[in-house]
C-alpha cells in the first residue's frame, strides 16, 4: 500500500474531497499546516515594527491506498487542488508497510 | 525664570520624599506642619447637601472606571502580548485592583485625600487620621466634592488610584516576575501615586500653583507613563527582542479593551464634574471628539505611511485621545478637544512607532508611548485652550503653569519609581528567569494556560 | 387612500435631497425656507431647569449605547464571520464610531436637531448654524429635552446616529474595501441618516404627521436594515456563497456581543424617555419582556424545525425583540411588548432562515432580516398596541400613520443609498478582490491576523 | 432553644409548599388567608413621590445587574468548562435570562413583592392579583421602594431572579441536558425562588424574624448554592472526572467574567438600597473592600499550599468576597467588611479545594463552594458585624436570628429543588447521554461549536 | 526503525499513553487531525443554513520503535484505542531509515 | 528522495528556517504538534485539582530534498536546533518514492 500525502491551499479541500469520492476512496486524515516555498508570505506591521509571515496556512491531508490505485489518487488531488498559481503545493507518495483497523483489528487493503 | 522656578519646585517635593518616608510610620502623626502657608485649596461648601442626582451619577462612574481596569485594561493589554503570556497579564490587571482597593482603604485616601485641617491642607501630603477610613461614616462629606457622600467620592478617587499602576504594566510586560509586580505597585502607590493625588487635588502646592488637570492628564497618565519608562529601561528587553516574533497573538481583546476603556472613560471624564450637570456633559463631549479625532489621525498616519489602517492603529489612537483629552476635557471646548484629539494621534503615533525605535528602549505595549506621551500633549495643550466660557476655573490658564505642574510630576515619579525598583529588586528580584520568560508567565508564574 | 397620501410624502422627501445637495456647501445657510408652514414640532417649555437625576441618567444612557456598538455590535458581528475576517469586522464597527462622532460634532447635529426657528422647524432639515457645536454652551438646552444640557442630548443622539450606520454592516460583511465603507458611511450619515432623524424627532414631517418612534424603529432599524439589503444586492454574493463553509467562527463573541446589546439597549430605549421617571421605568420593562419573548420564540420555532435550539438562534431573537419593541417600547404597556416580542421572534426566524433563501440574495449576518423586518413589525405593531395610559403621546395611534412612516423612510433610504454606493464605487469600487477576499480582510485590508 | 425554634420555623416553611402548590393554579386567588397576624414588614411611606436621582441610580442599576448574568457569569463558567461545551455554557446563562424574564412578568414578581393586604402582608408568598404585571402602571410604587416607579422596582427585582438559577448551573456544567435545564429552572424560579424573595424581602416571616439581609446571601447565594449542591448529587459526576483532564479551556472568559461580575455587583449591593444615597455608597465602599480582601486571601492562601498564585484562584477569591458581603453590605462598616472578605476567600478556598474532594461530589464549577459556603459565612457574619451607624435597621443584629434564617432557607431549597429535580427527571429525563457528554454539548445540544 | 502512526479518538489518548508507557515505550508525537471516514460527520444549521461537517476531531499519534518492538507497540495501541464504534482509527506502519537526537547527534536505536 | 521529518522546540523554528536557506533549501512544511519523552511536562492544578500536562508543545517540520542532500540538512537542522537541553526534538529520514507539483505537475527532483 501507498501512503499519498498531499500539501493544497485550504480552500481546495472540498474539490479534493469530491475527487476522491468519485474515486471511491472515502477515507482521509487532514491536518492544518503551515508551509514555506516559493510563494511569497506578507509582513505585518504593529506600531512600526514589521514582523515578516513567511508561513502560510496549507492543508496536508494524508490518504492510504492499494498500490493500484495510487497513481490515480495522484491525478484526482492534482486536478482539484490546482489553481495554477503559485503555492498550490506537493504530492508526496511513500511506502505504506502496514495498516490496521483499530475497531476491528483487519489489516492491509481490507483496513481501508 | 521658568526653569528656576520649576527648579525650586522640583526641590522641594523631592524633599518632601524625606517627610514621606518619614511620616509613614507615624500613621496618626500630622504632616501638614510641613506645608506652612499653604493656599487654602477648596473653598469649604457653606452648606453641603447631598444631590440624589449628583450621588446616581457617582455611583455609575465608580462602575465605568472600575471596567475600565478590569476587564478593560486588562484585555487590552492581554490582545497585544504572545499567547504565552495572556493569563499573566491580565492576572496584573486584577491582582493591582485587589491590592490598590486595600492600600486605600487602609491609607492611601487618607493621605491624598483628606487634611487635618481643610483650610490650611497639607502643601506635600495630606492626613494619616483616616487610617481604615477612621472617621468617616454614612454622614460624611468631603469638601472636595460637597454634593455626594464621602463614601462615594472616596470610591470614585479609589478606581483612579487603581488604574494608574495598571497601566503601567504595558512597559514590562511578558517579563516581570509577579511577586516583584506586587510589592512595586504596591510601593508605588503609597510613594508615588497618593502624594501626587495630594499636590494636584487633595489641596497640595500643584493645585494651589494653578495647575489645570481635570481628570488626570499629570497624576493619572504622565504619572504612569514616566514610571513605565524608567521600568522598561530598569528591566531591559525583552529576550530576542527585535529578532523573535512579538506580534500581538489576538487584538479582537484588544478591541474589547479598548471600547470599555473609551465607554468607562465617560466616567474618568464625565465622573471629574463630580456632578450631574452641563459641565459633565462639556466633559463628555469634549471626550469623544478627542477620542474619534486621535483615532482617525493615527489611522490615516498609518495608512500614509506603511499603506494600510490598522485596528491595532486606531484602537492605539482612541486611547491616546483619551489620554490627552483628559486633563482638558472640564476647561475646553470640542473645538480645542478635537484639535488636541488629532495632535495626540498623530504624536503618539509617532512614539510608538518610530521614537521607541530610535531610542532602543522596549516599553513593550506603549506605555510611555502612548501614555506619557499623550499625557504631556494634553497637559501643555489644556493651558492653550482653556475656555472660561465652559470653565471659570480655566480662566487664568498657562501653558507655564502647566509645564510646570508636568515637570514636578516627571521628576518625581522618575525618581521615586527608580528608586522602588532598586528596592524591589533587592528583596524579589524583577525579573523572570530566561528559561521561564520563554515556557511563558503563564505556566511559569501562574501554573495555568490557555488550551486552544 | 393610504398609498396616495404616501405617495405624496414620498416624493415631498425625494424633493428634499436636491434642498439637501444644494444646501450643503453653503453651511450656515438657513434651510427651512424650504419648510413654510411647518407644524410647530415640540412645544417649547416655559422655563427649562436641569434636572441633576434625568442628566445622570441621560450621562448614564450616553455610555450604554456607545457600548451596543463598541465592544456590542462590533463582537455581535465578528463573532460570525469566519476566521480571517474577524478583525476587519471590528473595525467596521471601530471606525465608523469615529468617523460619525467627528462628523456628528462637525454637522450632523445641527442638522439633525436644530432648526433656525424652533418655533418653526424644518419640515426636511433642520439648521446648519451649529457647524462644530457653534453657539452651543455650557447653558444650551434643547427644547426636545428640556431638563438636560444640551451637550447631553447631542451627545445621546450621537451615540444612534453612530450604531445606526455601524448595524449596516452585517450585510456586507466580508466582502467590502475598508476605504470604500468608510465613503460609503460618511455619505449615507449626512444624506440618510441625518435627515430621516429630523424628519422623525428633529420637527420634520413625519413626527408632525403624528408617526409614533419612540427609540428608532424607523429611524435607526428600518433604516439600517433597507440600505443593508440594498448594499447587499448592489455588492452581490460573497465568493463561494452557498458551496463553502461560511459558519460562525465563534458565538461565544457573538453572545458577548448580544449580551451587551440588550444590557445597553436600555440606554437606548428608557434613555430615549430622556428623563429618569416612570415612562423610562415602562421603556425598560418592555424592553426587557419583548426581547425575552422574541428571543424564545426564536429558539422554540428553530427547535421545532431544526430540531435543535442554538445559541445562535436565541441571541438573534434577542436582537430580533429589541429591535421590534424600540419604536413601541414608551408607547405600550408590557402585555403589548409580549405580543410584539413573540411576533417579531417567529417572523425574523423565518425572514432569517427561509426568505433570504427564496430570493437569493446575499445579506451576510442578517441586518435585514434582523433590523428591517423587526423594524417594521415594531413600527406597524406601535400603532396597535400603543397605550394611553402609559404615554398620552400614543392616544392617537394609528397603523396607517405608522405604515406611511414606514413607506417614507423605506423608500428615501433605498434610493439615497443606491445613489451613494455608485458614488462610491466609481470613487474607490467596492469590494475588495477575488484574492483578498479569498486570503481574508485581516490580511489584505488591514495587514494583521489573529494567532492561535 | 434556637434548633427548637429554627425547627418550628422550618416546619412552617414546609407546610408552605402545599400553600404554594395548591394556590398556584387559581391565580387570581389570595393567598395571605394562610398567612394571618403577619407583622406589617415595610412601612407605607406617608406620601411617596418618585425622586429622579434615586430613580437614575436603580435604572443604572438594573443594566449592571443583569450585565452581570449576560454576558459576567455567562463567561465565567464558560472559561472554566471544556472547549466542547462552552456554547453551552454560555446557552444557559442566556435561555435563563429570557425564561425568567417571561415567569416573572407573568406572576412571579406578583407572587414575590406583592401583597394583597400591605398592611397585613402573606407570611409565606405574596399576592396573584398581579398576573401579567396586571394593574401596574406607570404612576405605581411598591411600598417596598417608595422613591421610584414600580416598574423600575419591579426590573431590578427580576434582575435578581434571574442571575439566582443561573448560578446553580456551575454544579451542573457539563452534562445535563438542555430541556431538562429549562424545565427545572422554571418550576425552581417560582417554587424556590419567588417564596423565598418573599419571605426574606416581600413582607414573609423571615424579614418579620429581623434575619438581615441587605442584598441576597439568603435569598440568592445559600439558595442557589444548596439547590446547586443537591443538583451535583442527584446527576452525579460527569464521565470521566478524576481521571479524563477537566481543566478550564479558556480563563481569559473567566477574568472578564468575573470582572463584569465585579462591577455588576455594585448595582447588586450598592443598588440594593434603592436609593442614591449615602447608604448605597456604603455598601459600594464595603463590597470594594470585602471582594479584594478575599481575593487576596484566596490567592496567598493557594500561593502558600500549592506555590503558585492563580488567576483562577484571584477572580474565584473575588467572587468569594462579592457573595459574602452581598448580605452584609448595607449593614457592616468597611473593616467589618474587610474581615469578612479574608474568612470568605480562605473558607471558600478550603471548600472548593479541599472539601469537595473530602465528599467526592462533583459541583463542577463550585456553585456550592463559592455561593453556598460564602452566602453562609455573610449570613453569620452579618449578624456580628452589623453596626447601627451604618444602618439603624441593623440595631438589633444577632446571630441566632441570622442562622435561623440560614436554616429555614437551605431545607426549603433542599426539600424542594430535589423533589423538583426529580419531576424533571421523570418528565424528560435529567442529563446527555454518554455519547453525547463525550462529544460535548455544543454539538450534541445545540448543533453549534466554536471554530479555531 | 518503524514508525508507527496511529490515527485515534482524541479520548483515547490517555489510554494509549499508559499502554506504551507499560511497554516501556516512553516518546511519541501527538497531532490535532480531523479525520474523513465511514463515521459519519455531523451537520451544522446557522440561521437556516446547514453546513456539513464532514471531518471530526481525531488525533495522529506517532512512534518511532526499533523493529522488533513494533508489533507489541501496534497490539498495545489497538487495545487501549479500541472502543469498537465505528471511527476509532487506523494505525500505519513506515520503514524509518534514520533517526538522530538533536541534543546529542546519536544515531540509530539510541536516539529514541 | 528523502522526506527528512524534525520535531524541534519551536522558539528554534527560525533558526532552522535560516540554516536550511544557506543549503539552499526553500521549502517546508510545518505543524504544530506535542511532544512527549524524557523531558517532563509540568502539572496546573485549577481550584486544588491537580492535571498533569505531559505534552509539550513542539514543531514538526517536513523537508522533502534529493537523496544528496538529505545529510546536509539533517546536520543543518541539528545544529540550528540544538539547545542542549532535555526536549530538543529528532530528526527522522524516510524515503520518498514520488513528488508532484501540483501547480505544474513536474515530478521529481524538479518538484522540489
Ligand atoms: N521541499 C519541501 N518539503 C516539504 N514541503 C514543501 C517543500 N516545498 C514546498 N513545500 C510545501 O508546498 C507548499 C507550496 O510550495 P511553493 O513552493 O510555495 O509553491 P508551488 O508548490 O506552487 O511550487 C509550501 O507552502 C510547503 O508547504
Ligand atoms: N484511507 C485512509 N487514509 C488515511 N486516513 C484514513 C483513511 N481511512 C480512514 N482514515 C482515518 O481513520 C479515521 C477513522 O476511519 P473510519 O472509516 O471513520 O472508521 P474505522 O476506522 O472505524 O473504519 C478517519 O477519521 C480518518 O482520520
Ligand atoms: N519514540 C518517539 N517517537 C516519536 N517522537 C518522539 C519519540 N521520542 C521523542 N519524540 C519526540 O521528540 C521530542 C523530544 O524528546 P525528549 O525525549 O523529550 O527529548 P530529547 O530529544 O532531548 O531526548 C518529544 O517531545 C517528542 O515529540
Amino acid at each position: 500500500m501507498k501512503l499519498v500525502v498531499a500539501i493544497i491551499k485550504p480552500s481546495r479541500l472540498e474539490e479534493v474531497r469530491q475527487a476522491l469520492n468519485s474515486l471511491d476512496v472515502h477515507g482521509m486524515t487532514v491536518t492544518e499546516v503551515k508551509g514555506y516555498g516559493r510563494q511569497k508570505g506578507h509582513s505585518e506591521i504593529y506600531r512600526g515594527t514589521e514582523y515578516a509571515v513567511h508561513f502560510l496556512p496549507k492543508l496536508k491531508i494524508e490518504i492510504a491506498v492499494e498500490d493500484a490505485l495510487s497513481d490515480r489518487v495522484i491525478t484526482a488531488i492534482r486536478e482539484a487542488a490546482q489553481t495554477g498559481r503559485i503555492g498550490d503545493g506537493k504530492i508526496f507518495v511513500f511506502d505504506l508497510e502496514h495498516v490496521t483497523r483499530i475497531r476491528t483489528g483487519e489489516t492491509g487493503a481490507a483496513a481501508l | 525664570m521658568i526653569i528656576a522656578r520649576t527648579t525650586k519646585v522640583v526641590g522641594a517635593s523631592l524633599a518632601s520624599l524625606t517627610t514621606l518616608l518619614y511620616a509613614l510610620p507615624a500613621l496618626a502623626q500630622s504632616a501638614t506642619s510641613a506645608a506652612t502657608a499653604a493656599a487654602p485649596a477648596a473653598a469649604a461648601p457653606a452648606a453641603p447637601a447631598i444631590n440624589s442626582g449628583d450621588t446616581a451619577w457617582m455611583l455609575t462612574s465608580v462602575a465605568l472606571v472600575l471596567m475600565m481596569t478590569i476587564p478593560g485594561l486588562g484585555l487590552f493589554y492581554a490582545g497585544m502580548v504572545r499567547k504565552k503570556n495572556v493569563l499573566a497579564t491580565v492576572m496584573q490587571s486584577f491582582a493591582i485592583t485587589c491590592v490598590v482597593t486595600l492600600l486605600w482603604f487602609i491609607i492611601g485616601y487618607s493621605i491624598a485625600f483628606t487634611n487635618d485641617d481643610p483650610a490650611n491642607p497639607g502643601k506635600f501630603i495630606g492626613s494619616f487620621a483616616h487610617f481604615l477610613l477612621n472617621g468617616i461614616n454614612v454622614n460624611s462629606i468631603n469638601g472636595l466634592a460637597p454634593t455626594i457622600p464621602e463614601y462615594v467620592f472616596s470610591m470614585f478617587q479609589m478606581t483612579f488610584a487603581i488604574i494608574t499602576p495598571a497601566l503601567i504594566c504595558g512597559a514590562f510586560a511578558e517579563r516581570m516576575k509577579f511577586s516583584a509586580m506586587i510589592i512595586f505597585m504596591s510601593l508605588w502607590l503609597l510613594f508615588v501615586y497618593a502624594p501626587i493625588a495630594h499636590w494636584v487635588w487633595g489641596g497640595g502646592f500643584l493645585g494651589g500653583l494653578g495647575v489645570l488637570d481635570f481628570a488626570g492628564g499629570t497624576v493619572v497618565h504622565i504619572n504612569a507613563g514616566v514610571a513605565g519608562l524608567v521600568c522598561a529601561l530598569v528591566l531591559g528587553r525583552r529576550k530576542g527582542f527585535g529578532t523573535v516574533n512579538m506580534a500581538p497573538h489576538n487584538l479582537v481583546l484588544s478591541f474589547i479593551g479598548a471600547s470599555l476603556l473609551w465607554v468607562g472613560w465617560f466616567g474618568f471624564n464625565a465622573g471629574s464634574a463630580v456632578a450631574s450637570n452641563a459641565l459633565a456633559g462639556a466633559a463628555m463631549m469634549n471626550t469623544q471628539v478627542a477620542t474619534a479625532a486621535a483615532a482617525l489621525a493615527w489611522m490615516f498616519a498609518e495608512w500614509l505611511v506603511v499603506k494600510k489602517p490598522s485596528v491595532l492603529g486606531i484602537i492605539s489612537g482612541a486611547v491616546a485621545g483619551l489620554v490627552a483629552v483628559t486633563p482638558a476635557s472640564g476647561f475646553v471646548n470640542p473645538t480645542g478637544a478635537f484639535i488636541i484629539g488629532i495632535v495626540a494621534g498623530v504624536v503618539c503615533y509617532y512614539a510608538a512607532a518610530h521614537l521607541k525605535k530610535m531610542f532602543g528602549y522596549d516599553d513593550s505595549l506603549d506605555a510611555f508611548g502612548v501614555h506619557g506621551i499623550g499625557g504631556i500633549i494634553g497637559a501643555l495643550l489644556t493651558g492653550v485652550f482653556a475656555d472660561a466660557a465652559i470653565n471659570p476655573l480655566g480662566a487664568n490658564h498657562s501653558i507655564i503653569t502647566q509645564l510646570e505642574g508636568v515637570v514636578v510630576t516627571i521628576v518625581w515619579t522618575a525618581v521615586v519609581t527608580w528608586v522602588i525598583l532598586m528596592v524591589t529588586k533587592m528583596l524579589v528580584g524583577l525579573r523572570a528567569s530566561e528559561a521561564e520568560e520563554e515556557e511563558g508567565l503563564d505556566i511559569t508564574q501562574h501554573g495555568e494556560s490557555v488550551a486552544e
